[in-house]
């Protein structure tokens, strides 16, 4: 690969990783929600995302050129490996954590994925034509979410606030451009996120507003998740996401 | 008056029995017919919900992506089948939050099968051939039942049971043809849900409790023993395409009977597993309950939202 | 191995597994306890099951006799081959459910080993000298704690109260005998279990019974952990224990 | 009088200091004296307890069942030094509970590098090594701190760490030596630990804002500057035995100075982290309060039981 195809390659896992991570996540759900209906929706949501991250690392094979496949990319590498931002390997806390993380990341690619339909990649182009209609409809469960608890009972509007105080920090890495990405901005593949950041807080902001619920402006205070410095939660979890292929490596399943 | 009306509702409902006529909600039923439908349909609601447990242990260990997907997409049906006979056994007079508070206190069963742990990736696998298997055995012959809501629900979900049993197969066939060390992890998978699934279709015939009442009323419409046999003859090719051990010694085709022959069920652990003491009861329930209380606060915000908006909108149009 | 050496070899990787897991659980407390006082107590139980771990494994390799180690024999099995009975593996749940468990272990170790003591086989006669001595003092410690959390307030009674429910069908288990270990009984090798359920429980109850605490008889209910059929616990576990190990076979650390 | 007394006071406890004799508990000593023993024993103590939980990450992942042991061990020494710190603090005049909620509402600090995460098993050994070893380094000097109960302290816990501290580069040179990927661990991990431990001393002299009193009170025996050459001058050499890349490009012998040149330490970070905002600072002290909160009715249990007692004594008695 040469340094432009080294860094779609980067790229592409980067996306990957984000949505793997998330996906695992929201699938711990399952069989533990508040409603059974909430099970089949956080459930859709996590499918989405696994869906996502097998596009982007079927691609990302597709650009090395080296014959791995999407499952030599998820399931052999170690947290160091793993370039995801941060706030999509967060645990999954309780309910209100989980949705207003969920409602941060759609607002955040509602937008970003629009834009990245723009790539002078096709293929990259075309994941983020069918991702952002997902996206899209995942907004529209996670706002009426945010509402209702911020406007529910004293309890539910604590946890909206303690979750937004877990959240505050990791929430700026959204908007964290490196050169590598830059570049690609350069070539009209990838999405300046640097210039959503207004975007999003303006939204968050306002949304959160009309619950009187405040949210200082996003800041970038932790990073480290696309040079593979992760939180302790990560290898945690890769431990027992990887646990089979780790175990017996190179079969058939 | 009433004994009169009464004796015609119950000609009329006989009547539609013997026809092959659908009861609907309704319709006027006798009361041991709605309890015994309410019995049958929130268990089998119910075994739906509580079978998300054990498959859903291995969502986040599935050995590769695709697997993964299709793992929580068939929990996420699961889910789906427990709603969908929820609402059909509300039809039938009885909320949704009695039917939970049944399962949470032990008044209502669920597939004593659940209780299994799953121990390897092959028993997802084991699960979804073998007792989704089991299960569309019984409900397909359910899609003629008496019951419309019931009926018409057995129709819907037959049709993703069968795919999840394909799914599961799927998985015991890639171990089955794999590594040594897969295929006994299939043979053992096997070997553990084999006689839990022949549990499934309950006593044999002449021990069945509600049986009688049940098939007379067409809410049964084929017995415990016939289900079971009907269950054996078709998976036993399948052990065979697969090439694995048998996981009954006594299995024979028996060219007579035009049927395969087969060992007895251990009764005493299919009473020891429905009365409470199989592996995983106590962690079914207790992890039923602690989802459902650590949501208690969810549901309480929601209702609170509502109220407040109910009053809004009443301000509003004062 | 013979017949009798592979009777030997189970049974001491059985005892370490025992061991092994139930040190696991409760290495999990670390700077999640009461008090630091209780991290450090806790710790120590820790270690001394960890130190029986290693010898019963070593022991077993030795008798085995094909260059495996004690790490072989923990790290690259999986839950089906692990033989621990269950009540070790459960997780370690509330501080009430973990001195409930530590106290009825503690009870059990202190008559099996103290009978242990007197095997035929001077290599396990010595283990079960230096462990009983542990087990007898980890007992002085879960003694008091079941007291004051039985005696305390109606919160910790009603939590030891839970924790006996839990426990009372994974007790049985412990005075269960297999066909091979009686045969290791014949030899003068190993203890009848089944001998010692009735004083065990006659001591548990009047224990409990002098808080006002009922525990019925222990039932043999839940069984399998000898033949690797576990709670779906184990699994769990053994994903975060052995994760370096699966990942990087063979090496030196 | 009290003036006079207290001048009396002031004299003996520079009499004290300057013959370099221990203050004790129950001798005066200057409210400011008292103040910053206060700040630094407990950030010290907390320093300690905090640092139970990085370590502690690994305990259930550890590679051998040996190593397991050894780390289970080390974290528990820490918890022990914890208690030995905050027993020491109390003879101060505070308690245990009033420390530990300073450290939990922020007001007091802990050592800041206990704010990185640990992402492999070589984190392990360069917390014991660089971290442990930057700490003696520190505690060799306090050893000869002017308050008896802290000195007595240093001296005991000092005797552990250098223990610790080989351990950990045990560790280290098990993994330089071992397989590419595992040398590659090694130096990762050094190389995210060595700026964090270089800041553990603290800012520079000039920066310093508690040093000059502290020093002139002989709380300090030694400056940052000072204590943080000496751990890379004694560092450097064991870096070289691994066979690992310096993790710093400016580190070069200096002749001259007969010492190790290195280079700037990134000062903003330092504050940054100090000020909350490094990767876990938020993760370490909810868990702090996470383990506390879980524990409260345990301690409360233990309270009434106590009172029960006391009551029965009493009527007993009476």
């Amino acid at each position: 690969m040469n340094q432009q195809q080294q860094n779609l390659f980067r790229f592409l896992v980067a996306l990957g990783d984000d949505s793997v991570v998330l996906s695992h996540r929201l699938s711990e759900w399952c069989s533990n929600g508040p409603y059974l209906e909430e099970d089949i929706a956080l459930g859709n949501v996590a499918l989405d995302y696994i869906g996502r991250a097998r596009m982007f690392y079927q691609y990302a094979c597709e650009v090395e050129g080296k014959g791995r496949t999407e499952d030599d990319i998820a399931y052999f590498r170690n947290e160091r490996e793993y370039t995801n931002l941060l706030i999509h390997e967060l645990p999954i806390n309780d309910f209100a954590f989980t949705m207003v993380r969920q409602f941060f990341v759609d607002v955040f690619y509602c937008e970003y994925l629009k834009q990245l339909m723009n790539s002078s990649d096709e293929t990259i182009a075309a994941i983020a034509a069918k991702a952002v209609k997902e996206s899209r409809y995942h907004l529209k469960r996670s706002e009426p979410w945010i509402r209702q608890l911020a406007e529910g009972t004293d309890e539910s509007l604590r946890r909206i606030k303690d979750a937004l105080l877990e959240l505050e920090n990791f929430v700026g890495e959204l908007f964290l451009m490196s050169d590598w990405e830059q570049s690609l901005v350069e070539q009209g593949i990838a999405v300046d996120r640097a210039k959503l950041q207004k975007d999003w807080d303006a939204y968050v902001q306002k949304f959160l507003g009309e619950s009187n619920v405040h949210f200082p402006d996003s800041q970038l205070q932790i990073r480290g998740g696309r040079e593979g410095i992760h939180t302790e939660h990560l290898g945690h979890m890769l431990s027992e996401m990887q646990y089979i292929q780790r175990t017996m490596p190179g079969l058939q399943w | 008056m009433q004994s009169v009306d009464s004796a015609a509702e119950q000609a009329e409902f006989d009547r539609k029995i013997a026809e092959e006529q659908k009861i609907e909600p309704t319709d006027w039923m006798p009361d041991d017919y709605r309890k015994n439908l309410i019995r049958q349909m929130s268990q089998h609601a119910h075994s739906e919900v509580i079978g998300m447990q054990p498959e859903g242990n291995w969502i986040t260990r599935a050995p590769t992506l695709r697997r993964k997907a299709v793992l929580l997409a068939k929990v996420q049906d699961e889910a789906g089948h427990g709603l969908y006979l929820y609402s059909a056994t509300e039809t039938l007079g009885i909320s949704r939050s009695e039917l939970i508070d049944a399962l949470q206190t032990g008044k209502a069963k669920y597939a004593s099968i659940f209780n299994y742990p799953t121990l390897s990736w092959a028993d997802v696998g084991a699960i979804g051939w073998l007792v989704d298997g089991a299960a569309i055995v019984n409900q397909i012959s359910l899609q003629r039942t008496s019951y419309g809501p019931y009926s018409r629900a057995m129709i819907r979900i037959c049709k993703e049971e069968s795919f999840h049993q394909r799914q599961g197969y799927e998985i015991m066939y890639a171990l089955a043809k794999g590594t040594p060390e897969q295929k006994q992890m299939a043979q053992d998978a096997m070997n553990r849900f084999w006689w839990p699934s022949l549990m499934m279709f309950g006593p044999h015939d002449s021990e069945s409790a509600h049986s009688g009442r049940s098939m007379k009323w067409k809410i049964k419409r084929q017995s415990n023993d016939d289900l079971r046999q009907k269950f054996i003859d078709q998976t036993v090719p399948q052990i065979e395409v697969l090439g694995l051990e048998m996981p009954d010694p006594e299995i024979k085709w028996n060219e007579e009977r035009g049927h395969y022959d087969s060992g007895e069920i251990n009764w005493e652990e299919f009473y020891q597993v429905i009365n409470g003491s199989g592996p995983c009861n106590h962690q079914r329930i207790k992890h039923h309950k602690a989802a459902h209380d650590n949501g208690e606060w969810v549901r309480e915000a929601v209702r609170a939202y509502r109220a407040k908006q109910n009053q809004k909108a009443a301000e509003s149009a004062a």
